[in-house]
């Protein structure tokens, strides 16, 4: 049967305090790669979903994304379905 | 352009703006509009509740700071040593996101502990939600915003190494949207290692240390001198966030610093309205000035503008006031630590804290009548039509063994193991008692001449919010009295109490009236147990969907044990052993966890105390457990002594026991 | 015998090891400052509990890259005694010193509570004094503990008898209901194909003295000092 | 200044327990959406770069994905450097 594979990457929003990702670059520093400017760790998700009806698959994504997989206060997400 | 509709979103009257031209001789300009919003709110300068707070009990012969005159009281507990600690509440930032808005509660009452001079010891901390049962929108809100509280405190206390050792949860529908988060800290410290945070001597440099300042907290803030586009509210987040690790090495470049009282003139954290807060409090309280430049503080985000630099409640931040010349130390300190250190100004006499920004003044303002002559108001209290008496009915709804368990199923009154086990409870290798009884005990070591000696503290942490509800002035006792129970179950006498206030709009006269009569019950019960307040906080506007929360007057109180023999815990040893019940049982079940979940009431009337009886009953407790004579020592609070007896049955680590009583 | 703490800047349980080394076990302690590189000549190197570098990507990714963990591989090469607790445990994975890896618990909450662990082995440094197949009760505190491996890793390990400690219940059988973090084959501690280093994630440190309850974790501190006296007795 | 940018996805091997996987499997089939069938949760690392001689840094990024981005021993990384 027909597979969806969906990539959601969740990131904090721009001006919250990400120091987790103060703390990497910080370590990348002293493994003598200075150049590196800004860092941000976020998180990534990927679901293999049956179906194949893009559309109807891609606006339920956006609630879940939504509601459980990000937290619209402090974060953003950005969604990716391909068949 | 300070506009009427402007000031108003300040917060600030129309009588309280002219108070302020009063007292600058002219109008204020934005950044000055600001910094007189946060200062004079509630939040800071309890403008609606100081002439309350002054009826607590300050005083006692082991007080050596008092309630107010610093971040934190600071009690003796004997051999040249003293303890500090603090409630403090986080309710609002956690309704808007749990996990952050506890972690950043956490993050903050340390703070307050820390810049005394005491190296934190353990944290408690009290948390109220509504209901939780039940597959409503609310309930599942209600777990969503319990889950995230307790993994936010868990994630900040686990990460920097402080030991969460006891506390309560509580669950009732009045807290529906409004979740209580109040947590308290205690820290060790020698009676000459107390640190004061005042701005002493003129020229003395003052130092900004800590995390870098961003747009955190602004999103409440009223104003952006650009104007606040779709795209720039966004960069303001709504949401502070909490590094524990930053603030972990924050504690032990602090600490170290303070070691060189030489160097060290003054300390002050940068809790809520941050850079402000702190620069004119410390510049009040030592009556100077103090002058500082914007440009000169490290900042995280591009372009942020005088009036969002110092209203940004940035986390982990301190303000040092340094003695001239030794600017080396605090540098090569923080160095060390790998912390921002950067001298941002110096304190002046002329009693003004003046604000540049590069070179240019954007705010010039009295410190002391901005820190300590906010308005006070005397707002009207009237009593609210009383709760109906609970009528027991006549044929008991269920079984007394049925109703024993769903008591001891309801959420108030379950273990909360599933709770503390995510606390780490023993790092510091000095928790003697863990959670799971009726006071926390830990064990505090000291150098004395003959070597390494323990002082042993308990702590407890308690409120009834149905028996506030009901009748707020015996309820404010009533939550004295419980928490100097649980230290007289556990072998301790009381040393002092902190209490975090947590009520209504006090706009609305029945909410001031109840926390008016909270506040002369624990006052009186307070003195009564000679238990003086060493300090706490108050949290008003808290307001369910239904109208004002239960008045929750949060009681913690600190007793100290001094012979680790009379150590004792609430479950029972072994088989054989006599029960006793020491002191009279009540007659009604007016307020009772029985009426509301059993019979689905929340009436009246609430218990009588008597708290002659009371502390007899603490003192015969503490004589039989200094004698030997007693195993295990438990209170009898919700659910009563059908419960009581349940919990010292079914509390113990290993094999549970049974028990007959006539 | 000397003992050497590491202290990283989030290190939490360093002052609690160095409290059970010093003034419980009488042993000379220092602590061992994470920007250094001298070992001070400790005989014993001890990377204690805590959260090392805040825990940034996964616990232990950073710290093994402080200058002193450089001294600390070759003291393992060179049979030196190391012994790691939780966090400890975690950073000599991370740095190749022990096998395997340290995953997110399987509840997905921290864990802190006292714990039964069976003695698989006693030939290890920190279990020489204690019974083979004895059940210990030593507190376990983490939020990543759950031990994993390949298969390949995992039969290694069994054929070697380098599984020092499993999670089991408190008559010693090791099921799943007795594992609170799912690792693979409820494997709660190990040491090195040579036996001198070892990563256990319950801490012993927090159970050496009866005044909190249990004193279970001394017996991983005399079997170091045991451990000690008699290869100084062979030198 | 040229700036580079690197995206960099870290998910758990496929042979590793992914206890967070799993829980965001059952969390979404409550939300009724079963269709789901797989869920892997990582790790998302977004990095800008000064430079412009992506080689260079390309090579310098895969040995700091190995080293200390991911644990190739429960980990799999995927780098995607663009200009």
């Amino acid at each position: 049967n027909a597979l969806m594979k969906a990539r959601i990457t969740i990131t904090p929003k721009k001006s919250i305090l990400d120091p987790q990702g103060e703390a990497v670059k910080q370590a990348i520093h002293h493994l003598d790669m200075p150049c590196v400017q800004e860092v941000r760790v976020g998180k990534y998700i990927e679901l293999d979903i049956d179906g194949s009806d893009l559309a109807k698959t891609q606006e339920k994504l956006e609630t879940i994304c939504r509601d459980l997989l990000s937290n619209p206060v402090v974060e953003d997400y950005r969604l990716d379905l391909q068949a | 352009m300070i506009t009427p509709e402007l000031i108003a979103k300040h917060g600030i009257t129309p009588e309280e703006y002219e108070m302020i031209r009063g007292i600058l001789g002219r109008d204020p300009n934005i950044t000055e509009l600001g910094i007189f919003s946060v200062m004079w709110s509630e939040h800071c300068s309890y403008k609606n509740s100081r002439p309350e707070l002054k009826k607590f009990p300050t005083t006692g012969e082991g007080i050596l700071v008092k309630a107010g005159e610093e971040n934190a009281g600071v009690i003796d507990i004997g051999d040249g040593y003293a303890v500090a600690f603090k409630i403090e509440s986080h309710n609002h930032p956690s309704a808007v996101e749990p996990f952050q808005g506890a972690a950043t509660g956490v993050g903050g009452i340390i703070r307050d502990i820390f810049t005394m001079g005491a190296r934190p010891i353990f944290l408690l901390n009290s948390l109220r939600f509504g209901d939780i049962r039940g597959d409503s929108v609310q309930a599942r809100t209600n777990r969503r915003l319990f889950e995230g509280v307790v993994s936010g405190i868990a994630h900040y206390g686990n990460c920097i190494g402080i030991p969460t050792v006891g506390g309560e949860v509580y669950f009732d529908n009045s807290y529906n949207g409004n979740p209580l988060v109040n947590a308290l800290c205690l820290g060790v410290l020698r009676h000459d290692q107390i640190r004061r945070g005042h701005a002493t001597g003129a020229g003395n440099p003052v130092f900004y240390v800590g995390a870098k300042t961003g747009r955190d907290g602004l999103a409440g803030a009223a104003f952006a001198s650009r104007d606040l586009t779709e795209e720039s509210k966004n960069d303001r987040p709504a949401v502070q966030v909490g590094d524990p690790f930053m603030e972990k090495i924050l504690i032990e470049a602090c600490l170290e610093l303070f070691a060189h009282p030489d160097a060290v003139v003054g300390v002050q954290d940068m809790g809520a309205a941050g850079l402000t807060c702190s620069t004119c409090e410390t510049a009040s309280r030592a009556d100077m000035g103090i002058e500082i430049d914007l440009a000169k503080v490290p900042q995280r985000e591009k372009g942020m503008t005088p009036y969002e630099t110092m209203l940004s409640e940035s986390q982990e931040r301190m303000l040092i006031i340094v003695r001239k010349g030794r600017e080396q130390v605090v540098r090569d300190i923080f160095a060390k630590w790998d912390l921002d250190a950067a001298e941002i100004g110096m304190v002046t006499e002329d009693g003004i804290m003046r604000v540049r920004d590069h070179g240019e003044i954007v705010a010039e303002i009295p410190a002391k009548r901005l820190a300590d002559e906010a308005p006070i108001y005397f707002r009207e209290a009237s009593e609210p039509t009383p709760a109906p008496n609970f009528v027991l009915p006549q044929v008991p709804p269920v079984l007394a063994s049925e109703a024993l368990l769903r008591l001891l199923a309801a959420p108030s009154i379950a273990s909360k193991r599933w709770v503390y086990e995510q606390y780490d409870h023993m790092v510091r290798v000095g928790t003697v008692v863990v959670p799971g009884s009726d006071a926390a005990v830990t064990r505090i070591p000291i150098e004395t001449p003959e070597g390494l000696k323990y002082k042993h503290l308990a702590s407890s942490v308690d409120c009834n919010g149905h028996y506030c509800a009901l009748d707020p002035y015996v309820g404010g006792k009533i939550a004295v009295a419980e928490a100097a129970r649980n230290l007289a179950c556990s072998g301790a006498r009381p040393l002092g109490t902190t209490d975090n206030l947590n009520f209504g709009n006090p706009h609305k006269p029945e909410n001031f009236w109840q926390l008016r009569r909270a506040v002369e019950g624990v006052a009186e019960a307070c003195r009564h147990f000679n238990a003086p307040v060493t300090g706490g906080n108050v949290s008003l506007y808290n307001q369910s969907p239904a109208g004002a929360i239960d008045p929750t007057p949060t009681v913690a109180m600190v007793g100290i044990i001094d012979d680790p023999a009379h150590i004792t815990t609430q479950y029972f040893k072994g088989a054989g052993d006599e029960i006793w019940l020491v002191g009279a049982l009540g007659e009604g079940l007016g307020g009772s966890h029985y009426a509301a979940e059993i019979c689905g009431r929340k009436e009246g009337p609430c218990p009588v105390i008597d708290l002659a009886a009371e502390s007899a009953v603490h003192a015969v407790v503490l004589e039989a457990i200094r004698q030997g004579l007693v195993k295990s020592a438990h209170d009898c609070s919700e659910g009563g002594l059908a419960v009581a007896l349940a919990e010292c049955c079914i509390s113990g680590p290993s094999a549970t026991v049974g028990a007959t009583v006539e | 015998m000397k003992v050497g703490i590491l202290q990283f800047p989030g290190s939490n349980c360093d002052q609690d090891m160095f409290h059970v080394c010093s003034q419980v076990m009488g042993l000379q302690t220092t602590y061992l400052w994470h920007k250094n590189t001298s070992l001070e000549s400790a005989d014993l190197i001890i990377l204690p509990g805590g959260f090392s570098y805040g825990d940034y990507l996964r616990c232990g990714a950073i710290a093994r890259f402080s200058p002193i963990m450089r001294s600390v591989i070759d003291h393992a090469k060179d049979g030196g005694l190391v012994l790691g607790v939780c966090n400890g445990f975690q950073i000599l994975c991370e740095s190749g010193l022990l096998p395997g890896a340290l995953v997110r618990n399987q509840n997905l909450k921290f864990i802190c509570k006292p714990i039964s662990v069976k003695v698989c082995n006693t030939n290890s440094p920190a279990t020489l004094l204690a019974k083979t197949d004895s059940v210990l009760t030593i507190p376990i505190a983490h939020g990543e503990g759950n031990y994993q491996a390949d298969d390949s890793t995992l039969a290694d390990l069994e054929t070697g008898g380098q599984v020092v400690l499993r999670y089991c219940d408190a008559s010693g059988t090791t099921s799943s209901i007795s594992n609170p973090n799912g690792s693979r084959n409820n494997i709660a501690g190990i040491c090195s194909a040579m036996g001198n280093v070892v990563g256990m994630m319950p801490h012993p440190e927090r159970c050496s003295e009866s005044a909190l309850g249990c004193s279970d974790g001394l017996v991983v501190f005399e079997s170091y000092l045991e451990c000690f006296s008699k290869s100084a007795a062979l030198a």
